[in-house]
């Protein structure tokens, strides 16, 4: 990828703001597109009538959840390993977004499951492995809020997130394994292969719209938080020349 | 006002530090303590702020509003600047105003123009150096009139200009009837202040 | 009377800040929450009906957490010494920081208990009441826990000992507490008894507590 | 189109997540405006960087 080049804030900027028009763009006509191919085109379910139309919201909610992790995952590794001035900026920006998917994908999760299951949450192990995706963003959050500095919060959340997403798949599988354990398969099962084509399709593009509404955002944030870090910058600056007052 | 003291014991962790010390200040009055490191000057300073109970001997505040406690009378100028670092340089002033206020004195924004700090009164106090949190809590000093003025080594970080306005600090406070007990080591240029002299070899 | 309601501003902006324990209560409130269900299993009749213990064993547990520095910070820094000289009576002006731990961090659990409830599959009106007996216990556990921030200031390793002192201080709240919040799941057992026993526990834990911390604190004095 | 009759957890589901979009949204712009107005106030104060642009 290109974030080598971006080596130095200002140009990173620069690109953000030319970049930022056109994905917010983007992002409003695949949203249009996918709504309408979710509520237009996509038939009902013969099994759960209308409700699968919140399959459109909930599943890209679940992948983002897991892109905004790996993207994280990518940028520890260059706080870490590469050394990238701007990777601890693309770690702390991404989480925000990454646990707001993932509090989509719960909610929409625990709507959909009312209907189908009687009550808004079953320990279901995908929705369950989603629920400790979050507390694992609202740990990594609180370890932004708890340290005033940012290079020294820098390194701890870069380990943190690392071992989280070794952990990842660990914790998929005891979960798994966990619900299994205790209950039969849940009810309703939305494999892959199984979905409709007809359904597929929308899901495709609703998926698109979620990534690129993903990048908009992740972008500007990005380009908040170089300016935020400027800002503590010159203040520091601000109280060091007051000293020599 | 008159501040006096009598055969004053401090004991800490079972060892005496000091015994039978007397002492009195008068308003207008400055009184330094001297003597080396563990001599007990800071254990002095803090019985007089009541905040060391004394092994033996009593405190008199002669002349005063009686109806406030020594403590209620005295600024304590301790090594540590009690300042919250994500509170601005203006919100922690604010506070203690307020906390041990009595209406009167310079108020926040006035002490923090006199400390030469007025201009980063925004921002947080982390973000001050050591010789800036030291006047941060001069100001304190300055922003509520209090009669008694307990320091504790209160030029230890101060550049040159620092101790200049401290010294011009405290000399307005002795001519404004107050009075100071200060443990130092380096001059404070008071010249009129008298000298109490403490960790003399013990029996 | 500004002195402490200054104090009490102080603290509740301190938590809020970056660097202060507002939220962190209610991120450990549900993560207790989230782990016992991976002990218990999954199974939403069992939960159902544990859900007061566990919602109150978080809060127990969400309200100590903070609890050590709560006195600790300000002696670390000075501050302490300032507010002993302050014209605030020191019972006052420690009851105000407990006020203001309990608004940082006891309030927002109150008000998360009944999302909290969804994963324990407590239904409506049972996480109603549930959360009001939260709302008029949790000031107790925080009264109660300042006895402890107390000691964890006047002891070196204080902060260590904190949940071990405080806990069983806090068995009876927790118990009618619980009591409260059983009868209202299974409606066979009285609400009102418990209840109001629990209010009168927190009553005299907001006046032993500060009164306590206190006299441990000016005892304490080194 | 129609949204049989589980409508409503339809609606709640679609309007939560634009809720949750567009409190993302807002709190982006409003970062962006609040971070651009602090380095006005301190570059109009005369505080600029030792060297352009930042290391």
């Amino acid at each position: 990828m290109e974030w080598i080049a971006l080596a130095n804030p200002s140009r990173f900027l620069a690109l953000a703001e030319r970049l930022l028009p056109w994905l917010a763009a983007a992002t409003a006509l695949a949203f249009a597109a996918g709504l309408y191919a979710a509520f237009f085109v996509a038939p009902e379910d013969y099994q759960q009538g209308a409700t699968v139309r919140i399959i459109f919201i909930h599943v890209p909610g679940a992948w983002l959840g897991m892109l905004g992790w790996a993207i994280m995952s990518v940028a520890a590794l260059g706080t870490l390993v590469w050394r990238h001035p701007l990777a601890d900026v693309a770690l702390k920006t991404a989480a925000p977004i990454g646990a707001a998917f993932t509090f989509v994908c719960l909610v929409t999760g625990a709507l959909w499951g009312r209907p189908m299951w009687g009550t808004y949450w079953v320990w279901d192990a995908r929705l369950t492995s989603v629920l400790v995706l979050f507390l694992m963003y609202l740990g990594l959050i609180a370890l932004w809020r708890a340290i005033e500095d940012p290079a020294r919060a820098a390194r701890a959340a870069a380990v943190l997130t690392l071992v989280g997403a070794v952990n990842l798949p660990i914790i998929k599988f005891s979960v798994d394994w966990w619900s299994t354990l205790h209950q039969p398969a849940s009810v309703f099962r939305v494999g892959g292969s199984t979905i409709h084509p007809a359904i597929l399709a929308p899901l495709l593009v609703m998926a698109l719209a979620f990534t690129l509404l993903f990048a908009t955002l992740y972008v500007s944030a990005m380009r908040n938080e170089i300016l935020r870090r400027r800002v503590r910058t010159l203040r520091l600056l601000q109280v060091h020349a007051a000293q020599g007052a | 006002m008159r501040l006096s003291g009598s055969e004053l014991e401090c004991v800490r962790g079972g060892k005496r530090v000091f015994a039978n010390i007397g002492f009195a200040v008068g308003a207008g009055e400055a009184l330094l303590l001297l003597g080396p490191n563990g001599a007990g000057k800071s254990s002095l300073l803090r019985m007089v702020a009541g905040l060391l109970r004394p092994a033996a001997g009593s405190l008199e505040l002669a002349g005063a509003n009686c109806d406030r406690s020594l403590a209620e009378q005295a600024h304590y100028l301790g090594h540590l600047d009690p300042l919250k670092s994500s509170l601005s340089v203006g919100e922690n002033l604010r506070f203690w105003t307020r906390f041990l206020g009595g209406g009167r004195g310079e108020g926040p924004d006035e002490a923090l123009r006199v400390v030469g700090l007025e201009r980063v009164g925004d921002l947080p106090a982390g973000y001050l150096s050591a010789g800036q949190r030291r006047r941060l809590s001069i100001a304190r000093l300055v922003a509520v009139e209090r009669p008694i003025w307990l320091l504790d080594e209160p030029a230890s970080v101060l550049d040159a200009d620092g101790q200049a306005l401290l010294g011009e600090v405290m000399r307005r406070h002795l001519a404004a009837d107050g009075l100071i007990l200060a443990a130092t080591h380096a001059p404070l240029g008071l010249d009129p202040a008298r000298e109490l002299r403490l960790g003399a070899v013990l029996p | 009377m500004t002195a402490l309601a200054a104090l009490l501003l102080r603290d509740m902006r301190l938590a809020v800040r970056v660097g202060g324990g507002a939220l962190m209560g209610v991120l450990f409130f549900l993560l207790v929450v989230t782990m016992v269900p991976f002990g218990v299993g999954p199974d939403l009749k069992l939960l159902a009906r544990i859900g007061p213990a566990i919602l109150w064993i978080g809060a127990l547990l969400a309200t100590l957490l903070g609890l050590d520095r709560l006195l600790a910070a300000d002696h670390d820094d000075g501050s302490l010494d300032l507010i002993l000289m302050g014209h605030a009576p020191l019972e006052l002006a420690v009851a105000a920081k407990a006020l203001a731990h309990w608004l940082t961090t006891g309030l927002p659990l109150v008000i998360a208990a009944p999302l909290f409830g969804i994963f324990l599959n407590i239904d409506g009106s049972a996480i109603g009441i549930v959360a009001l007996t939260l709302l008029v216990g949790t000031p107790a556990l925080t009264f109660i826990g300042l006895i402890g921030a107390a000691l964890a200031v006047a002891l070196e390793r204080g902060g260590l000992l904190l949940p071990v002192l405080v806990l069983p201080l806090t068995v009876p709240v927790l118990i009618f507490g619980i009591a409260a919040g059983d009868a209202a799941i299974l409606n066979a057992a009285p609400f009102g008894a418990p209840f109001l026993i629990l209010i009168a526990l927190t009553l005299t834990s907001v006046v032993i507590g500060p009164v306590a911390a206190a006299a441990v604190l000016r005892h304490g004095l080194d | 189109m129609n949204f049989g009759p589980y409508a409503a957890f339809i609606l709640a589901a679609y309007s939560l997540t634009t809720a949750v979009v567009v409190a993302l949204i807002l709190w982006v712009l409003l970062d962006y405006r609040v971070q651009r107005k602090l380095l006005a106030d301190l570059e109009a104060r005369g505080v600029t960087r030792r060297s352009e642009p930042p290391r």
